[in-house]
């Protein structure tokens, strides 16, 4: 039994816990991380990292494939699991031994365990007491599930789906957001026959409508099969595979069933409630400042209602610990913050859907222009199509980017300045993109919004 | 004036237009010292400045 | 013989005078095009599209050559290059009827002809004559070469390199500039022995040093061999090759010389001197408002001294269209334009180097972080290293962006804007890059440069 005291103790060591340490100690202030499993959390282990290496070594896939389109002979002879693992892997730890020194030369106290609050100020691990000023709770998520439906043996989640050892014949994929086309897309490009099943009408149903139907057609034409619009009602299984029904009796055969409908918040028998934390639907409610109901007591992450991404808990992470110190730093809102997803072909967008903006500004007062990349040298080069959509209030800022295609997730660091500082088109349109760019569809879009189209009508 | 509410120079970053609009002026309204009178960060900066400092102000 | 009156009279098709062109319509003006060859000009044609078509060509073999490491078992089987120039040519020749449609239905008329200018407000095509308000002169470039050094035969620039219908086993390089690096890239990965003499003491020299040598040091890497610092002497070339001598006595033993000093500017014969306009070295002099030393005649693009890149041709087009109508564009100062090389791994830039910088503003007032893309999680993902340098005015804006790593092309886009709009690192460092992306680096390099660094010590 020991007891120690910090400016700060932070309860988990994911992407929003480990961010905050980071910036409290550059704040002078002394920080403890506790973490039951590995520092980094589900991003680097389980989330964003990991997929991301899939998703690369399906794109090299595709590559082989395709290759004799750019004139180059190759014989594509299938994938070797074992090898993709072992990429896979090999990034993970790497990056993980990197935090870990990062931390380290921080000077952060980094305690292994399983921490529980036990009151306003303490977190116990055992039987060692961490006392803090403040404390920061980001214990993260976990892959939810349906009522009813079990995980277990041919029904996974993306934790068991990134570390499978074989490539199913025939998967099905319950959830069209993010997590489930990303896995959709891999398991396709290695060969896979996939079948998404989404109760919602579109795709990545979160996205810009137009953006949802081209993601639709492109899936249709790689020969990715979905079920859009129609409920789930249950799965069985045996040793040959599962059969999944539909609200409306369609079934599905496959070898697996990934589960992929959302994140659930890590908050239960944390002792949260006991301290007196308002706690809704699981989420750890804060006021926009991220203090919880208890003062002193701070969330991050996806622990906190809203965008589960881990950029956001980084935000978030730096917010709080620049909170603490007295920075006032400004708020950003979750619609301001970009989001991808890595399919093939990639979705990237930043501010409110055109939907959106006309209910928040007014219809009237909204514009939006879509540069379809057909136009877009680059992307043929690529040979990738899609398009980028802007979405104005007229004679004001660009509320909305929305885009798809080869690529296109790394465009959205440009659109995420123009959004959050309240860029008008014509702010960019004397900045001609460089050429050739994927990113002069951004700015062919913007052009013509600014009432200065180049390579358009 | 410095501030000529009559004047529309040339605002191209919407930095320099915010930080002006923060503190209660529109960046148009100064003369710009960049090319062709576009207002650059620096002026709207120390006008805010000048503003800023009760000495330099007329009473 | 005919006579026809427009209010601008545009000489050139290339990107400059296309610019131009579409913009005077949409204020309202008319306009004429005279293209002697084919619209779209050099870049289209014989410069940034092709080349980035074989560049892309030459990413998909390493891509092919390089994918056990990511659990993809494919044989490479060699380079086809008759499909590797029906790729090309069919992007250029699908881009090249694109652009005709547009010109066309913007109602803008296109000769097609030699133009002369014959007077302070007519060209001459032939017998014909066609009369504006005013004149944009854009006759664009050419491949240069050195006193006593003749193209032909296997001493060839650009144009011919391009159009190749065979692999060299061995080729010599003049010129580690942009076109020379890019050229070499594509035949090193299409299985050629690559040498390249420059003069000066890095590659891409005009660029940061740290991002030559890195440049430098993966194109060792790839087997790229490359002369630096002493000055070329002579070819001599017969049936089997070539061989170059330098001024040191080394001599390169190759297949063919591809010569890539430099372009310069077309403006002999056309009658630009007798019309009284001012020219220095073959380049057309202008104010800072592109306007010739003959009131009413302007010039565009690759003519006017500076930065040679389409999208400056692009900017400067519209410009000269908006300054004649009338709306007093702003001007974007050639150091703030973006420059990107795009051989592998990709340079890309804008703004001040840290000399330049230092030189501007003193070196007290300037700070300056490299972020390696080791830290870098995407990069690892692509196998791709390199880094991301950010030099700013202490308490003052980003004033210089600049990148080497694969892909890193399209990241300048989001820098474009931070330099030209003044950004403070502080400005941008509450909006977290999306996670993860190559953009990070760039994000990290901000954190740092703000006092809050969090993936970087
Ligand atoms: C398959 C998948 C792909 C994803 N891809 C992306 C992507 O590409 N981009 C993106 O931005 N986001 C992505 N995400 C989301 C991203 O991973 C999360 O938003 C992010 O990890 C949330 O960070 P966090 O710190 O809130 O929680 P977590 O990363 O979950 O970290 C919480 C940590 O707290 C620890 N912990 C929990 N309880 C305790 C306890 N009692 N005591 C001690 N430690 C505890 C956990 O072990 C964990 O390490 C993905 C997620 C998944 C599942
Ligand atoms: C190999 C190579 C690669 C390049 N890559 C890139 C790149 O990736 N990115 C980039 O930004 N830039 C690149 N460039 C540079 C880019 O191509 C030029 O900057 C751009 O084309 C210049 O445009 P322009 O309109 O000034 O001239 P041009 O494109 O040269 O056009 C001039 C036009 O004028 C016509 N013309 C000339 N004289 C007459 C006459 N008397 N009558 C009628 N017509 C006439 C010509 O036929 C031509 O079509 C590259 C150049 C080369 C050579």
């Amino acid at each position: 039994m020991s007891e120690q005291n910090f400016d700060i103790v932070v309860l988990g060591g994911g992407s929003a816990g480990y961010a905050a340490a980071i910036r409290a100690v550059e704040l002078g202030l002394t920080a403890v991380v506790i973490e039951k499993d590995k520092l980094g959390g589900t991003c680097l282990h389980r989330g964003c990292i990991p997929t991301k290496a899939l998703l690369h070594s399906a794109e090299v896939a595709e590559v082989a494939r395709e290759s004799a389109k750019y004139g180059v002979k190759t014989t594509f002879d299938g994938i070797d699991i074992a090898a993709v693992s072992a990429y896979r892997e090999g990034i993970v730890s790497s990056k993980w031994k990197g935090l870990q020194g990062l931390l380290k030369a921080r000077g952060i106290t980094v305690v292994a365990g399983q921490g529980r609050l036990v009151g306003a100020n303490t977190v116990a691990v055992g039987d060692d007491r961490y006392t803090g000023k403040n404390v920061v709770l980001a214990t993260g998520s976990y892959s939810r599930s349906l009522p009813g439906l079990e995980i277990g043996g041919r029904v996974i989640t993306s934790e068991q789906a990134l570390e499978l050892d074989f490539i199913p014949k025939k998967v099905a994929v319950l959830g069209g957001g993010v997590i489930g086309v990303e896995f959709a897309s891999v398991w396709n490009s290695f060969g896979a026959e996939v079948t998404i099943i989404e109760a919602l009408p579109h795709l990545v149903p979160n996205e810009e409508e137009t953006i949802s139907k081209q993601l639709e057609r492109a899936f249709r034409k790689r020969g990715i099969e979905y079920s859009l619009g129609v409920r789930f009602q249950n799965v069985t299984q045996n040793d040959a595979g599962v059969v999944v029904t539909l609200e409306n009796g369609t079934t599905y055969e496959a070898e697996l069933l990934l589960v992929a409908v959302g994140r659930g918040p890590v908050t239960q028998n944390l002792g949260y409630e006991e301290a007196g934390i308002t706690i809704d639907r699981g989420f750890v409610i804060t006021n926009d400042r991220l203090e919880t109901s208890v003062p002193g007591i701070y969330a991050a992450g996806d622990i906190v209602p809203g965008l589960q991404l881990a950029h956001r808990s980084y935000q978030q992470g730096i917010f709080i610990a620049e909170e603490i110190a007295g920075l006032a730093p400004i708020v950003v809102e979750d619609v301001n913050i970009p989001k991808i997803t890595y399919c093939e072909p990639e979705v990237a967008s930043v501010g409110y859907t055109e939907a959106k903006a006309a209910e928040k500004f007014g219809a009237e007062q909204v514009s939006s222009f879509e540069y379809n990349l057909a136009g877009n040298g680059k992307s043929s080069i690529l040979g990738t199509s899609g398009s980028i959509k802007v979405v104005r209030v007229n004679e004001g800022p660009i509320v909305g980017v929305h885009m798809i295609g080869g690529r296109v997730g790394e465009l959205i660091a440009e659109a995420q300045l123009a959004v959050n500082w309240e860029a008008y088109p014509e702010d960019i349109a004397p900045f001609i993109h460089a050429h050739p760019t994927q990113g002069e569809a951004f700015g062919e879009a913007v052009l013509k919004l600014a009432g200065k189209p180049l390579h358009a009508i | 004036a410095r501030l000529d509410t009559a004047r529309r120079s040339p605002v191209v970053s919407p930095i320099v237009r915010r930080l002006a609009r923060e503190h209660g002026f529109d960046a148009s309204h100064l003369v710009g010292s960049g090319h062709d009178h576009l207002v650059m960060r620096r002026d709207v900066e120390s006008f805010i400045a000048e503003q800023g400092e009760p000495a330099t102000t007329e009473a």
